[in-house]
């Protein structure tokens, strides 16, 4: 197995559905694989960053918790689409870990340099 | 070329699953190699041998058996998904002391690190989702 | 009797706000309850189910005219509206 | 009053399940009645006997079937829906010839008929979508 | 049981997801059952509604026919949402068959004189 | 080389287009293919899925800026980009 560039692109909010906590299961095993992951929060993804979540008082893990779970797994590059955290009111103050806060132009080059893509 | 392919969508519930069948069967007819298809989130219930295609639809899981077969694509479920979704094999039906088990014999049941294989291993990878 | 509308998307509020009716009541849940956060909620009296705005850490980002009621409370707007309308 | 309820989502693939149970407790807890909860699209996998929790998590299931105890809930699947998924009971598992059988013994697969009796016999109708 | 007025809420595209074809399937049946219904085709719903179309073409059963069969059902009362027809580029003459093509007021109306309604 | 947009729901388009480069390819399937329809489709190249376009009725309403393609060329659309990029 060669070592690729590997773009996770989660674009959905945290507990309404599961898509986003399996995406965030593979990204934290893609660390362990020794690829070379990133993590882009884009659109309403961008609300598995907030701070303060408790997802027991819906049965539900805390994804933020899995979140600030990445770094450990060697998954350091996160990013979060600065205009999806614009218009719903978040700045950088309000996420749980710090993210690098990325332009359109800058999420077109990450994309742009990645050998395969994984969605939510 | 190497193609490797993820289905996260349920048979009826999504068209995930059947864009995937009809993309991996022109992939291979063009000369390209399907390694795996790794069935993830809602995608694992591609894989349930019980259930019952309403009248006049073919059966997905028919072709998928099928095709898997023709072309040796091996077909792949994230045990992870699978286990709270209710689709089960054998061993799992043992370890965890269940009335049954649902996995149709040709779905390999396998760990997540395996998507992160085929895609370290092929030269594209493609998403059907939900 | 007024209808009662549930949003567990956000993306709905549009088409729900197109046909509600003014005396109409509106209850955001699940992922619905991001259309009662500040700047992004309309401007028409609202309600959201606590346990889902707390789940996702939107307590003290609900706009003023959003109304946080406990899952007792989503039962009494059940029995005081006719017909409930889910949107997706 | 006697409110009828649909469920539209399967467990962990959406909150709708669990939205509706706990919608469930405080009307039962406010003394209301619950007649039947109608289980159906993806709602159908809730009535999956073979699905594994993930650790730390809850039982969706074992919530339901106490809960449907407690204040005699019919917790009601349609047959079409549950079919075409993979949800199955002893019965069809004989008449369709099927390998197992998956259906929860709390759960009563029932005709689409069900869903339109209840709301007809109801003061209430309230969905928990997908 | 008691004859309801009873709203089918159809905001869901025909193919890509099976709430369409439970939710008509449903409609059928309350037809059968003797209630007061009606269809609201609404949003992205409105394109089931569109004539030419051919499920089989993806192994699908064609939910224009599945449409078209309400009113051998009883399912009489079928409206269109006038904005949603539009901003599609749809008119009367694209449909499979007739309804009653309502304006937001309409709907509005609608909603208020029924007893329950059912969404896809 | 330039990536693949694979849209399957119309509501996509808008955050694909955002960080789409001028030179990637956009594909429509699935429900995806009504963001191909004529005064809907933006006014850039794209691709639409033969099999869902003829499926949904929209024949001979697909804009004239989108190629109607067959599934062997989806595959050589895959073959010809990386990264192929799912948006839902």
């Amino acid at each position: 197995m060669e070592t690729k560039r590997l773009l996770f692109l989660l674009r959905q909010p945290p507990y309404g559905s599961s898509h986003a906590l399996e995406a965030l299961e593979s990204a934290l095993v893609a660390g362990v694989f020794d690829q070379r992951v990133s993590v882009l929060f884009s659109g309403d993804g961008v609300w598995q960053l907030l701070a303060g979540q408790d997802g027991p008082a819906i049965q539900r893990r805390s994804i933020a918790k899995i979140v600030r779970a990445l770094p450990q797994y060697d998954v350091t590059a996160l990013y979060a689409c600065a205009e999806a955290l614009a218009t719903r009111g978040l700045g950088a103050g309000d996420l749980s870990l710090p993210v690098a806060i990325v332009t359109r132009d800058e999420q077109r080059a990450l994309l742009a340099e990645q050998d395969a893509v994984v969605n939510d | 070329m190497n193609i490797a392919i993820a289905v996260h969508g349920a048979p009826y519930s999504s068209q995930a699953a059947l864009s995937a069948l009809r993309f991996c069967r022109a992939a291979v007819a063009a000369g390209h190699q399907v390694a795996r298809v790794f069935f993830y989130h809602d995608g694992v219930h591609t894989a349930s041998a019980i259930s019952v295609p309403p009248q006049d639809e073919p059966s997905p899981l028919a072709d998928w058996v099928e095709l898997a077969d023709a072309a040796g694509i091996e077909l792949a479920v994230c045990i992870a998904a699978a286990l709270k979704r209710g689709i089960v094999n054998g061993d799992e039906q043992d370890r965890y002391d269940l009335t049954a088990s649902n996995v149709h014999p040709a779905f390999a049941i396998v760990g997540l690190g395996q998507l992160i294989e085929a895609i370290g291993s092929s030269d594209r990878f493609v998403t059907f989702a939900a | 009797m007024a209808a009662l509308h549930l949003i567990n998307h956000q993306h709905a509020m549009t088409d729900c706000l197109a046909v509600a009716a003014a005396d109409d009541a509106i209850l955001l849940l699940e992922d619905g309850v991001y259309a009662g956060a500040v700047g992004v909620a309309p401007q028409r009296p609202l309600h959201a189910l606590a346990a889902d705005v707390h789940a996702r850490g939107l307590d003290g980002r609900i706009a003023a005219q959003v109304v946080v009621v406990s899952d007792a409370q989503f039962v009494e707007l059940v029995t005081g509206h006719v017909p409930i309308v889910t949107w997706r």
